[in-house]
């Protein structure tokens, strides 16, 4: 059953060293409160996936949480490289980075394999591209009936899935609205969940086929306002594409970085 | 900033997103990539094709915003858009399912066979031949790697391509396949008739590129007014061919240009308004 | 591009005889109103499609219009049987009728694949089932990394999809509202496809992730008010138990059934 | 209509399906087929679990219907559910996802093992065995087939299984297995560790039975009041085994029979409401 709790005690709680992670959110909703409370807490050794990495797998990367990454895209949209993953990938800094390398069409058949069950994600993808030849995990199968060939990726089932939604109600019913990502994937396939909303509210206030967290589907529910910025949630906030172009200037540079986790990460409490 | 005198003021760039523009119709559904691609699918959109449909990966489908999105994934682009759907659907059902005229990619990296590159940089490191195979796990710059690149490319009818000339851009051979155009020799798409058929047109800051029907080659099919061929393959990295009947592409136009530039100021705009905390 | 149309001219334009067919809406929205003009326009030798085939197909199967059918739940829900399509398997009348027989799970999946651009479906289905032994379609694929059988079936892709819906706006694009089972992926997947609505308006109005399908996914619009009854729409007319229940004894005796035919369906004009 | 004196008069229908409703314990997600499994399972949540979620395969989720629905999809179980999901999604992310604990199902065969058939009757058709492959296609009965049962049955951690208790229903071997209980031989779901645990109890109108633990026969672990073992001796079409500690199944309280009857008159009315035009 879901449980209330702070930010703070969700992660203790849940989130353990050497865990797999999925923090998602495709551009919208990214849980950077509950990503800065995973490295104000030095969880170490986690294999973190996710679609578009972003500033928030930057920061964890460069914090020294993570040894291994899956991921599809991983940039600062529209800005440029994530400098702390580079790093790590290219100088072992602050420590060794091993990746796994996806399409997004590939990580979005594979969250969906693993809502829904299955151990395998069965697309049409990969024709052509060389990805396959580097990432050991993409097999063919064929198709009994038309003979095509088709790309085979494992499932995803994270041991903690993290996601930020817009509210949730007092029973622990989750709404996630605009663009939901692979949210519902995320939570549905890992074996533990933490979702951070905005506020709780008395009701959800939903049409009929909205997208809706039932709350025995969640383990932990921490209010978490701001929780996605620079991130945006909509209906509450803009995305701060400012922060995201200011983000390469800091990022760029160990010893910015390293004084901007002190200050903006570390120097705060929990929320 | 180059400007060329005709109708009317422009810069490269700007003839570049024209251009691209145009390629787009009022009735075809493209599927937009991120930067270059989206500037000119919504110049197209606020032009002469009120009606095209931009879908972005990010699950909005029939988007129209009034500001460029910096990412994939802006709010602009779930509020302006028809409705919003899963990034698993937006890939199972509207990509895969056959739904999208047009891919409309950026790259880092481009060959001969419009095969592209956005995962490594890497041919001048010392362990790395042409192959990505082997320069792939200690790249020189590691790029953001496909995103959606792999599968728009072969689950869309047809796949536009816009990037800016250099040699830097414009290899023989890129150094790893993240997106097939048509494959090493020009043939990965042959026999296989679930794929769409690729890369139909190249537009640049200098010219406007087709693959030869029989070889796949990219050949110069149109050049930008004011650039020679001599400019081309100055900034190619392999022996260029330019088409028997070479064309000079058409010039923007007054209300093109100020419909990009307004664009960009709304933009520029936009994402400036907020500082860091 | 979507044409706004008559029912009687949709049917006619898009609905050809031995065309393979599905009229979907699970309980909810079932395009009755469509149904009824295939059987005025004297449509023959069709392959019907329907997960739970309801009143709605034992109609067209009575009339005569249908040589094959898939399904997974054929009854009357909550009532009984099916008499026309028993009378039809049972004892050729009014024609031979061809069945496939699957599971929801296996025609969901299949909807999925189909709308998906998949040749095939995959799923943890039919373990210790004896259909596989009577249904050739069934086959089973081993997953390349966990070993585990997996049941696999070819996608539906209907030549045509026909669904009815809450309504559409004046460009085109559908609103489908309540249970919407699997309509979408039966417009998406068909190759033509027949949306009726309850009205057309000026504008949608609708949250962020509604199911809305844009004027392009479309072949023809037809406006049919009441067009799902005695099935319901949400937000319109609510679903006629009583109906079904009364169908019962309709439908059980041939000549009751061709009475009914000939005032219910053939006196009616085109909607 | 029989009647039993106890604390209060009720049927044995009554009896059967309070039974029922008792098994679902107010934290478990139950997938609720329609007719006896509903009634019971809205009976439980009237009563003493007010919290049991309840799910549909029309896709709704988490339904709390005032009547009881006639069919799968009556608009009343989307009106009042938290959330209404796709079909195929229901069967995907929410059944074969691992989200449900019990699939509370109802049949018109079962067997020793706890197969069901919902597809054909067939035993005496001249040309049937007792395999479903030969009798099937010239069945005696045609019924409905099999719906949401056979994956539900292995996608659902456990199963419920009512039915109204008579020797046409039970049998010995069913004629068809529509949805697997424990298989021809009792071992259908040995070494499948990805499949749920199957059927742990089924509730009759005369008694409950449970699967032994080692030979998955079902055997009789509690008789209802009133009900002797010849009873079920006499309606069933097995040599059916009685639990060595036999129990008596509680009667039905006086809520929860003013529960039960005041929904079924709510649901009475609520389908006749209309005349056929």
């Amino acid at each position: 059953m879901t449980k209330f709790m702070t930010l703070k005690d969700a992660v203790a709680t849940y989130v353990k060293d050497g865990d797999t992670i999925s923090l998602e959110g495709f551009t919208h909703l990214i849980p950077f409160a509950a990503g800065h409370e995973i490295i104000r807490q030095k969880r170490r050794n986690l294999s973190l996936i996710r679609m578009t990495p972003d500033l928030i797998y930057d920061q964890l990367v460069g914090a020294g949480c993570v040894r291994k990454l899956t991921f599809s895209w991983g940039g600062n949209p529209g800005v440029g490289s994530l400098h702390r993953v580079r790093d790590a990938i290219e100088h072992e800094y602050p420590c060794k980075l091993e990746t796994v390398e996806h399409s997004h069409a590939a990580m979005a058949n594979a969250y969906e394999a693993g809502a829904a069950g299955l151990p395998l994600a069965v697309f049409r993808g990969y024709v052509g591209s060389e990805l396959p030849l580097v990432n050991k995990e993409i097999a063919t199968i064929t198709c009994p009936f038309s003979g095509e060939q088709l790309a085979a990726i494992p499932s995803i089932k994270p041991d903690v899935g993290i996601i930020h939604a817009q509210k949730a109600d007092r029973a622990g019913n989750v709404l996630i609205e605009g663009i939901i990502g692979v949210q519902k994937e995320v939570v549905l396939s890992a074996k533990r969940s933490i979702v951070t909303v905005e506020e709780i509210v008395d009701d959800l206030d939903v049409t009929p086929n909205a997208c809706v967290l039932p709350a025995w589907t969640v383990d932990a529910i921490a209010v978490a306002p701001e929780g996605a910025k620079p991130s945006y949630t909509l209906g509450y906030y803009d995305r701060d594409n400012n922060y995201y172009k200011q983000w390469d200037n800091i990022s760029r540079d160990r010893d910015s970085f390293n004084q901007w986790l002190e200050s903006h990460v570390f120097g705060q409490g929990d929320v | 900033m180059t400007t060329h005198n005709d109708t009317a003021q422009y810069t490269s760039s700007e003839m570049m997103t024209i251009t691209a523009a145009r390629a787009l119709s009022n009735d075809m559904t493209c599927f937009v990539g991120i930067g270059l691609p989206s500037e000119a699918a919504n110049v197209a959109r606020l032009t002469h094709a009120p009606d095209v449909t931009l879908i972005y990966e990010s699950g909005t489908l029939q988007t129209k915003p009034d500001v460029l999105p910096l990412s994939i994934g802006d709010g602009e682009l779930c509020e302006s858009a028809l409705t919003t759907v899963s990034v698993p659907e937006m890939f199972r059902y509207w990509l895969q399912g056959g739904h999208i005229d047009v891919g409309f990619l950026g790259t880092a990296q481009i060959d001969r066979f419009a095969n592209l590159n956005t995962t490594v940089i890497a041919a001048n490191h010392p362990e790395s031949g042409k192959n990505g195979a082997h320069s792939y796990a200690n790249p020189k710059v590691r790029l953001p790697g496909g995103g959606g690149a792999p599968e728009i490319s072969t689950n869309a009818k047809e796949v536009f391509i816009t990037v800016k000339h250099s040699k830097r851009t414009f290899v023989k051979d890129v150094d790893f396949i993240t997106t097939i155009g048509f494959g090493r020799d020009g043939k990965g798409r042959d026999n296989l008739p679930t794929i769409g058929r690729g890369p139909s047109v190249v537009i640049t800051d200098l010219c406007i590129l087709k693959p030869d029907p029989a070889t796949k080659e990219l050949i110069v099919t149109s050049l930008h007014p004011g650039t020679t061929k001599q400019d081309v393959i100055d900034a190619t990295g392999w022996e260029i061919k330019f088409a028997d009947s070479l064309e000079t592409t058409p010039t923007p136009n007054e209300k093109e240009l100020q419909v990009l530039r307004e664009l960009k100021a709304r933009t520029e705009k936009a994402h400036s308004a907020q500082e860091i905390k």
